[in-house]
């Protein structure tokens, strides 16, 4: 203990930090991966098919970001994938009406964000447990678009929404895959480096310190919940651009899977930390997995394998570790 | 429970008689802390130790040591004379050590007489839990430490006293021969504290052995009969009470004199800045009104459970009142939200530092500027470099220890995480400072130190409300007192007139209780 | 001279209809010879699952690809894009809309089998009475072609009444629990008609645990090998198909004639092997041949075959 | 009296009566005896596995791997009865059982010794699970002509009027009514979740309680496995795909608090009900069964706040005191 007046600032520096943490265990993950997959095939080190397979994760990654945030908060969101559904199915329901590309684009994001306050009022308005309430919103939303849809699918998009899902910024360079980027730089900023970033941890450190220290915990916890729904929103348009149609069966079972990114990223699932680099780095690995593992047709269920075990183990193996050392 | 030990004990020691319960050489570490160091205690049937020591002194180590919760590194425990060893909580429970937990360890959701017998339930048939059983027993123990509680009820049901009595019930339903109570006074009120001496005494007419830990020095003058101090987590000293004087107990315990506890003010009180008005709640408290001048320190004294809590923490905007009216220098403000509260100048040092008062797992400096961060911020961006000058200024003013700013708060001990507390709301340069319960759990000499600051704070023109259950700190402290009971205000005393005498007549709402 | 690399997309791995028809592809392969066949789909059967093996095909470079679709329209980009990077597309079975795909062969005309699952049912229903249709999903492009062509030729059978149409989703337990569900509803049905091998069976279990044997004839399209008990319980008279060795054998040779340069418009005639050839209808769509009727007299010859 | 009035439970069967009686309004042939005890029969699994899956959550913990257990399992005792088809059946429900807790076990041992977060391990294992399945079979189906028909008869088997997998559910709604009010494990269960660091002072092992419940939530999953494959007569990769959810979900309508710490075997039961009753009901009242996943969303949601607002602590009623004694 020293006394005050000789209070050092920080004993690390912040790249000691950086190289013992979670996120560089995951990089050297991801780039065994990826000279793995260079060599198993043939096919893997070609602009194009890595193009490809970008598409494999960044509308999941997208909801992901806002995810991660909403999960350090202590909170988590499982109707994601049902927003998309519903978010699609109001796109499609505008564009038989004769709505523009510009129309849809506002309904998607607006159906997203009213999904997202609709979560955000029960959670926080009334008190009431994110995973109960988002598994309950999860079928009422999804619900709502087979009322709406049934049996049918919605088709017949205008041909310049095919853009958001299909289009291409420069070369191999997808627009989703720049929108990716810029999403991933927008929260990475967010999370890291400004005031609402910082009352994220503090909530989801300790909601109670929080709010006794003057922080609106109501108020953050329901943009959060916001921001989910407005990135289910941005994922919805970008899926339905790219399937080119929309069925209720939209995105199931997404809302795991990103949430598996999330964890996979180190995001811890009891809130508090994590950080959105992990959450990118996450992104790549899964992508990486799965599509390499495709290239060798190898079935998706045994990729979900891979995953599985990798999100189990990545957690496991340090704290194996340090039992192991400890003796 | 028939043991018929009666020790001389006329010459106030105990040498010579052989103790019910001995340990030596007890050490024990956690990663970073040894917590317990080579130390020693004695327990005597039909006597009370009192174990005294500073915060994180060691003691309630000592206590999960000594009920199998924890594992000693090294050391030797031995119940008359033979060694034993406790690998689990039940072990020491069939040894007959039992134990009153410093926190509450109880089941909300389970009833009273299964939060007395889990873990050691009577069973019959197929080595089913026999209910009737169960009821009938527990009924008896309740009864016989006074309590009319039906143990069928769910525990959340109970009030907070009650809760009490059932946690000393769950530690007599053992067959125990020692008892330890970990600072039981601290959640009771002035009668149940007396009914909680009763216990003691008729504890020890059965003969039991009994640990007292308490911060409370009449307390322990009052009802142990030998000492033991423990000091960083050694054994400093022990012997019979009726040898030792209370400034002697007070150096063994904090290693030097600690001289004078009240700190001597002039007065300056300034001009008036916060007047509240009927401020209402439709449950907790009415017709709440008052004005405090800069600085003034304002006592507010109440039996636990008057209510005074509830009332902070609606004028810190945790909680809504149904109606009242704030003002602060003259204008009204409207509080919905803590940060309402901060925005208008008035702060709020809880009562529950860990769970309320700090966010543990972040570092010094971001607890210190998490409710300035607009002025430690550009655009809504952070700038570290700011956010760590602001921390540095306020380690230094309150002298806080710690290895760096940004360790987490979470590895400090009690006294500076509220140093931490109190630096986070003078950072953001409040009018109204509220503390609550601001010594409560804490040891003499950081006792002292928060005296000092208080007194600073207010000669710095700072209008302090002070909350506390003491009332030789509300006496020492204060420069009008207002008394709570039931959730409204019972009297206010001016500094003339607050003695202990009118402190306890108002709060119990009559006038003849005495200490 | 690298193997041609044909792709044989399914809607989800496992089924034994699908399995029988990669044993036919197979087949094809050895006979064309250079051919390597990869199997391939999906663990559920969602169109973003074949969207991303769609991928992974289209990043192996592979010369063709024949597809059984989960979604008609939700694949349709991808498949465009797997075209021009020059991969030869056809669906086969569950159709993809006509951009798609270069063609698309149907395992038989979509008229004959609407007439056909309704014929089997009114067969054994000389007063007529109550049916109901369990389909797959309700997105399957074939399944949907059909029921439309069966009620279409509803008229034609008098006293057969058609009272709804569920979705078993092509999974035996939720097709079990709407075949409950039909026999709870509709206390007078008669028939329960699943055009899917696995509503049938589901339906004939169904069926069976409610001891209706004989009150209600479970007919639809089925596998012999599959079905032999509930013909054997009577449970089902009599059920329909068209060999699945024949369709996967087929849609890999017209798959390799495309992809050799063959052309695929309105009127072309492709050969595929022993099967004979086809003539593409305007929709650039084929039939291959008639389905086949199994019962109690010729269920035992087939039934260890597929 | 009042306190069994206002419990959780009793809304809960208040709700479902109505729900029953709104059913019979448009059709009268749903609550005849025989069509419930169809509807129970019907529901029989989603009871096992929300019982075994309230003793999860009331350790605080979470089982997302339990659909996932049943299919992995189904599979197993699939494929042993294909091996040996002659293996009698009382093996078969020891196999299945056993197989299942060994799953079970693998998740609260990383729980336990790891101190991993469940919805990590279980999000994990079960894709694990469903994994093995494809790697077991190279995903293929078992179908019906393939099972032994002993194999298939044991859940349609019909006894005292209920066929045995109603009697499977019936036995442990019993059997674990008793061992969680009953002995000193289903004590542990409540108080390792009501409060972990209260239950280590009674001496509980926090971590091996959720071992505990882990262990018997998937030996409950293990024998349903069975159970499911031999009633639908098919084992494949995606058996009950997605089920967890709707095991939470009953778990959520019965009152057990995602908190842990609280909710009972008789509250799971009617919260499983009544999800097996909305999905029983909809195609007979001739509501599209496209409107089921919104019915069933709707009342969860309905269901958590109306539990919220049971457990509102009605404030303290210091006031009223003070106005009685002056
Ligand atoms: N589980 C633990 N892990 C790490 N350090 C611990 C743990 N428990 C106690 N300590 C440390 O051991 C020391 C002794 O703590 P202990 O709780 O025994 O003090 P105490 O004398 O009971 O204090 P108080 O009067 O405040 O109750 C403190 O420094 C404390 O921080
Ligand atoms: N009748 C009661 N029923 C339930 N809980 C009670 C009751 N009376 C008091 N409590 C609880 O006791 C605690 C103390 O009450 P409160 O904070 O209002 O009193 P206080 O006057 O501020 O006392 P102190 O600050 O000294 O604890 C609170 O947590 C409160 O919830
Ligand atoms: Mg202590
Ligand atoms: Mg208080």
């Amino acid at each position: 203990m020293t006394a005050s007046r000789g209070i050092p600032d920080r004993l690390r520096t912040p790249m000691e930090r950086n190289l013992k943490s979670w996120e560089s265990l995951l990089m050297l993950v991801a780039i065994g991966i990826f000279v793995a997959n260079s060599f198993a095939s043939p096919y893997f080190l070609n602009a194009w098919n890595l193009s490809d397979a970008t598409f494999n994760f960044t509308e999941k990654a997208m909801i992901a970001f806002a995810m991660a945030l909403l999960i350090i908060s202590g909170e988590i969101d499982l109707s994601v994938a049902a927003i998309i559904a519903l978010a699609s199915t109001a796109m499609g329901a505008a564009a038989q009406a004769g709505v523009g590309t510009e129309g849809l684009v506002l309904i998607g994001l607006s159906v997203g964000l009213l999904c997202g306050a609709f979560n955000g009022i029960l959670v926080t308005g009334l008190g009431l447990p994110s995973i109960v309430v988002t598994i309950g919103t999860m079928s009422l939303f999804r619900g709502i678009s087979f009322i709406i849809l049934g049996d049918q699918a919605y088709r017949g998009y205008p041909p310049d929404f095919a853009f958001f899902g299909q289009g291409y910024v420069w070369w191999v360079i997808s627009f989703e895959f720049v929108l990716f980027a810029i999403i991933a730089a927008i929260y990475a900023v967010l999370l890291h480096m400004t005031n609402f970033g910082r009352a994220v941890y503090a909530i989801g450190n300790n909601a109670t310190g929080a709010l006794f220290s003057g922080i609106r915990v109501g108020r953050v916890k329901f943009i959060l919940f916001l921001l989910t729904g407005l990135m289910s929103g941005v994922a919805a348009i970008c899926l339905t651009s790219r399937l080119g149609s929309t069925r209720p069966s939209i995105a199931f079972g997404w809302e795991l899977e990103i949430v598996t990114m999330v964890v996979l990223g180190g995001v811890n699932i009891l809130g508090g930390s994590g950080s959105i680099l992990g959450v990118v780095i996450a992104a790549f690995v899964m992508g990486l997995v799965t599509f390499g593992l495709g290239l060798l047709n190898v079935p998706g269920i045994v990729m979900s394998i891979v995953i599985g075990a990798l999100l189990i183990s990545v957690i496991a193996l340090p704290r194996l570790w340090s039992m192991w050392r400890a003796g | 429970m028939q043991l018929e030990l009666r020790a001389d004990v006329s010459t106030q020691t105990a040498s010579g008689v052989t103790p019910l319960l001995s340990l030596s050489g007890v050490t024990k570490t956690f990663p970073g802390v040894r917590a317990l160091s080579d130390v020693s205690l004695k327990l005597y049937p039909g006597k009370v130790t009192a174990l005294v020591g500073e915060n994180g002194a060691g003691k309630s180590t000592l206590v999960k040591v000594l009920t199998g919760i924890y594992q000693p590194d090294d050391g030797d425990i031995r119940i008359d004379g033979q060694p034993v060893r406790f690998p689990t909580p039940q072990s020491a429970e069939h040894a007959g050590v039992t134990a009153i937990h410093q926190e509450t360890v109880l089941f909300d959701e389970l009833s009273v007489a299964e939060n007395i017998f889990l873990g050691h339930a009577p069973t019959g048939r197929f080595g089913l839990i026999d209910s009737s059983a169960m009821m009938t027993r527990a009924r008896e123990i309740l009864s016989s430490i006074g309590g009319a509680i039906d143990p069928g009820t769910t525990l959340k049901e109970l009030g907070t006293a009650n809760k009490h009595l059932v946690a000393i019930a769950r530690a007599l339903s053992v067959d125990a021969r020692a008892v330890i109570m970990d600072e039981p006074t601290a959640a009771l009120s002035h009668a149940e504290i007396e009914e909680l001496y009763e216990l003691v005494e008729e504890l020890k007419r059965q003969g039991k052995a009994i640990l007292f830990i308490s911060h409370k020095f009449d307390e322990i003058f009052r009802i142990a009969d030998f000492y033991t101090v423990y000091r960083d987590g050694q054994m400093v000293g022990e012997g019979a009470m009726s040898e030792v004087s209370e400034p002697e107990l007070v150096k063994m315990m904090v290693g030097r004199d600690v001289s004078q506890i009240f700190p001597k003010r002039d007065h300056n009180i300034g001009a008036e800045i916060l007047v509240v008005d009927d401020y209402q709640h439709p449950t907790e408290f009415a017709d709440i009104g008052f004005t405090l001048r800069r600085g003034e320190i304002l006592g507010f004294y109440g039996l636990v459970g008057a209510g005074r809590s509830e009332f902070m923490q609606a004028l810190f905007g945790i909680t809504r009142p149904s109606g009242g009216t704030v003002k602060i220098d003259g204008a009204p403000v409207t509080i919905r939200s803590p940060a309402d509260a901060v925005a208008s100048g008035i702060v709020y040092v809880p009562e529950d530092r860990g769970r309320q008062g700090t966010i543990g797992a972040l570092p010094i400096f971001q607890n210190v500027t998490l409710p300035s961060l607009t002025r430690t911020s550009r655009k809504g961006f952070l700038k570290l470099a700011e956010e760590f000058k602001l921390a540095r200024a306020y380690a230094t003013r309150l002298d806080l220890r710690a290895a760096s700013l940004d360790t987490d708060v979470g590895n400090l001990s009690g006294g500076n995480q509220q140093k931490v507390v109190i630096a986070k709301w003078l950072a953001t340069q409040p009018k109204v400072i509220v503390l609550d319960e601001p010594t409560k759990g804490i040891d003499i000499g950081s006792k002292a130190a928060v005296h000092d600051f208080m007194a600073e704070l207010a000669a710095q023109g700072l209008a302090v409300i002070m909350v506390s259950s003491e009332i030789p700190e509300i006496v020492g402290m204060s420069d009008r007192v207002i008394v709570m009971r039931e959730g409204r205000i019972a009297a206010r005393l001016d500094r003339d007139d607050i003695t202990p005498e009118t402190l306890v007549g108002h709060a119990a709402g009559l006038g003849e209780t005495r200490r | 001279q690298d193997d041609m690399r044909i792709a044989l997309v399914v809607k989800a791995l496992g089924i034994g209809f699908f399995e029988a028809a990669a044993e036919g592809a197979e087949e094809a392969a050895k006979e064309l010879g250079n051919v390597e066949i990869i199997y391939t789909g999906p663990t559920d059967t969602t169109a973003e699952g074949q969207i991303e093996v769609i991928n992974a095909l289209i990043a192996q470079g592979v010369d063709a690809i024949a597809i059984s679709a989960n979604d008609p329209d939700a694949v349709v980009p991808a498949l465009k894009r797997a075209m021009d990077r020059g991969i030869t597309v056809i669906s086969w079975d569950s159709g993809v809309a006509e951009d798609g795909r270069q063609m698309h062969l149907n395992p038989s005309s979509t008229e004959l089998i609407g007439n056909t699952i309704i014929k089997l049912a009114a067969d054994h229903m000389p007063d007529g009475g109550d049916v109901a249709i369990l389909s797959a999903t309700a997105t399957a492009t074939n399944q949907n072609a059909w029921i439309e062509a069966a009620k279409g030729v509803l008229p034609n059978y008098e006293g057969v009444n058609l009272v709804t149409t569920v979705y078993g989703d092509d999974l035996s337990d939720k097709s079990y629990r709407e075949a409950q569900g039909l026999m709870a509803s509709y206390p007078d049905l008669k028939a329960i008609i699943a055009p899917t091998t696995v509503g049938i069976l589901a339906s004939c279990q169904a069926v069976t645990d409610a001891g209706k044997i004989g009150e209600i004839n479970v007919t639809g399209l089925g596998l012999p090998s599959e079905m032999a008990g509930c013909v054997e319980s009577g449970a089902t008279k009599s059920f329909a198909i068209w060999n699945p060795i024949d369709l996967g054998y087929s849609a890999t040779m017209l798959a390799h004639a495309i992809a050799n340069g063959a052309e695929a418009a309105p009127g072309a005639e492709i050969a595929m092997g022993r099967m004979g050839s086809v003539t593409l209808d305007d929709t650039n769509s084929a039939a291959m041949s008639d389905p086949f009727t199994y019962d109690s007299s010729n269920i035992d010859q087939f039934k260890s075959i597929f | 009296m009042k306190r069994i009035l206002a419990s959780r439970e009793a809304l809960l069967l208040v709700a479902i009566g109505l729900l029953l009686a709104l059913i019979a309004t448009r059709f009268p042939g749903f609550v005849t005896p025989s069509n419930l005890a169809a509807v129970f029969n019907d529901t029989a699994p989603l009871i096992l596995l929300a019982i075994g899956q309230m003793i999860v959550i009331l350790t605080r913990c979470i089982d997302l791997s339990v659909a996932a257990n049943l299919a992995l399992t189904g599979m197993v005792v699939s494929l042993i009865n294909i091996a040996a088809p002659g293996l009698p059946i009382i093996a078969i429900f020891a196999v299945a059982i056993g197989f299942g807790a060994l799953l079970g076990m693998f998740n609260g041992i990383l729980v336990w010794k790891l101190a991993i977060p469940p919805i990590v391990v279980t999000l994990g294992t079960m894709t694990i699970f469903r994994g093995i399945i494809f790697l077991l079979t190279e995903g293929k189906w078992v179908n019906s002509h393939e099972m032994s028909d002993a194999f298939k008869a044991v859940p349609r088997t019909v006894i005292l009027g209920l066929p045995v997998l109603s009697w499977i559910a019936i036995a442990a709604v019993i059997l674990f009514s008793i061992v969680m009010t009953r002995t000193t494990l289903g004590r542990a269960f409540y108080a390792a979740g009501g409060n972990p660091h209260a239950a280590t002072y009674a001496g509980i092992n926090v971590g091996r309680t959720q071992f505990w419940a882990f262990t018997t939530s998937g030996a409950i999953a293990g024998l349903t496995g069975y159970l499911w494959v031999s009633r639908f007569a098919v084992a494949y990769v995606d058996v009950a795909g997605g089920f967890e959810l709707t095991v939470v979900a009953a778990c959520v309508i019965g009152g057990v608090s995602i908190m842990g710490g609280i909710g009972s075997v008789p509250g799971a039961l009617l919260g499983a009900l009544f999800l097996g009753i909305i999905a029983n009901a909809l195609p007979v009242v001739n509501i599209s069964p496209f409107w089921q996943m919104a019915i069933s969303g709707a009342a969860i949601i309905i269901a958590v706040v109306l539990n919220a607002q049971a457990n509102r602590s009605p404030g303290r009623i210091i006031l009223k005191r003070a106005e009685r004694a002056g």
